[in-house]
């Protein structure tokens, strides 16, 4: 058996040809998980870029929270700046990014910056664009996960579109061009620019994805079922790439995350001790 | 060159009412959370600030619990894998915080812009996007040579830029040990820069960051990251930071400074 | 990633007629002239070429002296200490060479202009000059912000660059030995990326430059920079420079450039 | 007894206050000189940012025409690439800067570009602007020094405009400050913006001045005589600075100019040992 946030990485992993730059941003483990996954697999030829760190790396290490900046800083090829990065390097490259929206709508724009309410007084303030409404208008590398699929994310009409999809009437950009959730996988219909199931994870309905579902998606049948991750796959994750689970907490929340937390930087500061000699 | 260290009740005095204040570092990592704490528990402690940060996080969040902050221009708020920033969070919902809507690329070419002295950089990003709506100010210019749309991102200042690093000599010249985020641009765009750092030493000879040419004040202030990381130092106090949010969450902000100052 | 190495014969037939070629390094310092040189005593040398240096130098003035440029673009052509390029000199005092007058910041904006994927970035740069009567392209545009004069630098790219670095691994990551100039960013706005080499090695993980995901071949040339340094493996070879220009006031050029690549 | 190139170091050595940023710009070793010597003098805490290298540096070496690289490399505080220090750092710093110029007129426009005939049929083509049409609109610490002084270097009517001088009704910048020939000193009249003497070198008189200058300047009477280099000034420049006299090349021309040239090259390359030791 293996997780919701297994499943995720495992397709995340399988969307990396080899040879590409990859782009990793903040509080993102899960897609770091699977970029780690297809570098250690399929696609040992990966470069990454990493908002932590601002640094182009070949090298790799095991996922960390508090000693996270160990990976990107320590074995970095090179340090580029923030400002270099984003206004040169990464419209220069195109690098594959994968996205966590706050909400998405049935064209793959998405919101991150309010959920409900006005935006003087909303409902949930979220963290903030990052970069999004700066690569999505151009970028060709677009991709999107929802580690807890629901109604409250995939809903008929954004708040507020700070990534832009696939409206043939107003985007100047490609949008995204795959998404996957813990139910299932989509991709976007080149005439409609509406989102189009790939298959759906096993154990999982399309009446079930359907009512956790905001909007009408197209689909064909008989709808595939996603490939499980395989026991090497696993066995990276578990044992090379994630030992501490900290991927598992993207799919978590209130109590039972601030828990596994706990339980990860109790882990973690055995591992401190190599921190703090090297 | 001038000797700049100064002690950190000095240092705070350079931060007025109404001051837009810049913090290096970005969300968890080489915050300058010791010297936000100075400023906080300071005799007569600066308000109406704006509080500008690339990636705001835990010292931002303690700011604005203590209710300095009237504005706050980021392009992300959030203390990372721990989850929302609690105050921030808190004051937008209750619409107490105005919020200059940022992105990545408005901050990149906004601090660009102040550097060369031209009030704005154009760049394709936000086009199609809602950004404008909430960013009247920000203008849509047509390219010269092609006839597109591109968005001109105004210059961004500030009055006071804190920045912690690792090393630091006593001009001002640093040492960051990576994660160099905005950290020079800011020396450039501030009036006045202040730096706190882990170790002051004479003279650094190689090897900086940053020049210390734009510094006014260098502030010896170890574990001046704390809980935040100073790397390779020390890594992130997630422990530490597990109990802050704890302590917002059942609304004892107050009690939480107080004991983080004694 | 794909093992780019390459022979220097193949790696020339990069460059073809009415390319526009950019050449690394800066005026008599870690510049490509033994790539140079194959180019100009290749079978079928291109012909009609735009040279692209942000300041050219003795490898510019080869390629001149050979007939193969017929436009230049750069703020400065000379040989620094050495005195002037004397075939650029006497080609364009023959009004022979179109030359297309840049500045520094002409030619650092028109890159980041290309980088970001816009048509011009704006400056401060030239109000008052006569630089606009020698380059009516360049469009003047108004601040939307403070109404003020700006001037739009058009982005800048071209077909070919051509870097000598002093080590490179077999995947184009590279380190320059200092002397940065602007060479990543052509590695940047190119569409293809030769790199000669003084030692190639099977793969550098840290300290590079440049990354080579842009970088199309790896050629191991060592010496590749020779008469012009290579810091540092070798100092300027002044006395190689002299005899070159001796050369060319004596109406010698091609007899030198025969000698040279015997 | 000193040079022409000694007592024009020594002028641009006064010129600096200690604590400033100096630029040095492409093939300028008379500057260099006068920046090490203030360096060694009256400025110990200079700090200098060089096109060669693009570093900051607060450490010197003497001059070197082969190895010059050592200096500005070696030692610098840290590396800026070019594009960075065009569009951001000059700009914020405003760095003190010295530029030789081609053609100036009398209120300090001055030309890089091209000397005689016409723009396409130039008599003399020059290597061109480097940054002169860039920092001049809007810098602060804009200083000229003309190695040879005469009618064709101080000039009527400009063949072109590079350099912005105190046109009231045209320059938007402010114009250079001081001007050091080898033969006088200058400044700029605040009102009409021309060229004003401020002192003739020792040796010189203002016939022979005005004679050797294409356009009248201003001067009041009786006309002060420049303070000649110092024993300790010349001393520092020829056994400190530049023992192999590197900055006389800006006052050679010709066949002397390249017999001077050999005999740095031969001298540099017994120095040349250590440069490969390093």
């Amino acid at each position: 058996m293996y997780t919701k946030d297994e499943i995720i990485a495992t397709c995340i992993s399988h969307q990396i040809p080899n040879g590409q730059l990859v782009a990793h941003g903040i509080a993102t483990p899960l897609v770091a998980a699977g970029y780690l996954l297809a570098r250690l697999t399929h696609a040992p030829d990966l470069a990454f870029i990493s908002a932590i760190g601002q640094s182009v790396c070949r090298d790799w290490a095991p996922l960390g929270v508090a000693t996270i900046e160990k990976l990107w800083i320590s074995q970095g090829l090179m340090s580029i700046n923030f400002v270099d990065a984003v206004c040169s390097f990464i419209p220069r490259f195109h690098p594959i990014e994968f996205f966590r929206p706050g909400q998405v709508d049935a064209t793959g724009n998405f919101n991150n910056v309010f959920i409900g309410g006005s935006y003087e007084r909303p409902r949930l303030r979220l963290p903030g664009v990052g970069g999004i409404p700066d690569i999505t208008p151009f970028g060709e590398n677009i991709f999107l996960y929802v580690p807890r699929h629901g109604r409250h994310t995939f809903v008929e009409k954004l708040d507020f579109t700070s990534g832009i999809g696939h409206d043939p009437t107003t985007r100047p950009g490609k949008g995204p061009t795959y998404l996957v959730s813990d139910l299932a996988q989509f991709d976007f219909a080149p005439e409609s620019g509406r989102m189009r199931l790939i298959s759906i994870h096993p154990g999982e309905s399309l009446g079930r994805l359907q009512a956790k579902t905001g909007f009408v998606f197209e689909y064909q049948e008989p709808v595939a079922e996603t490939d499980s991750p395989t026991p090497e796959e696993l066995r990276l994750l578990r044992e090379v790439i994630d030992p501490m689970g900290i991927r598992m907490l993207e799919t978590l929340s209130g109590r039972r995350r601030r828990q596994k937390l706990r339980d990860i930087l109790r882990e973690e500061s055995a591992f401190f001790a190599g921190f703090e000699d090297s | 060159m001038i000797d700049k260290t100064l002690s950190l009740s000095d240092a705070v005095r350079y931060v007025r009412d109404g001051h837009t204040i810049a913090l290096g570092g970005m969300t968890i990592y080489r915050r300058p959370v010791a010297f936000v704490q100075a400023l906080i528990t300071t005799e007569n402690p600066p308000s109406k600030l704006t509080l500008f940060s690339f990636t705001a996080g835990l010292a931002s969040d303690i700011l604005v619990g203590a209710g300095m902050v009237e504005r706050i221009r980021t392009c992300y708020f959030g203390l990372e894998s721990f989850g929302l920033a609690p105050m921030f969070t808190n004051a937008a919902s209750d619409g107490k915080i105005e919020i200059i809507e940022e992105s990545e690329a408005s901050i990149a070419n906004g601090l660009r812009a102040k550097m060369a002295g031209v009030g704005f950089m154009p760049s394709r990003a936000w086009q199609g996007t809602d950004m404008f709506s909430v960013r009247p100010d920000v203008r849509i210019i047509e390219d010269p040579y092609n006839g597109r749309d591109l968005t001109a991102f105004p210059a961004i200042g500030c009055d006071v830029a804190v920045i912690h690093v690792l090393k630091a000599d006593k001009f001002g010249n640093c040492q960051l040990g990576g994660n160099p985020t905005i950290d020079h641009e800011l020396t450039l765009v501030a009036d006045t820069v202040i730096i706190t750092a882990e170790e002051v030493v004479d003279s650094l000879e190689t090897s900086i960051d940053f020049s210390g040419l734009p510094v006014s004040a260098v502030v010896h202030l170890p574990q001046g990251a704390w809980p935040t990381s100073c790397y390779p130092t020390y890594p992130i106090d997630g422990d530490e930071i597990l109990r802050y949010i704890d302590a917002c969450n059942k609304g004892e902000f107050d009690a939480y400074i107080r004991r983080l100052s004694q």
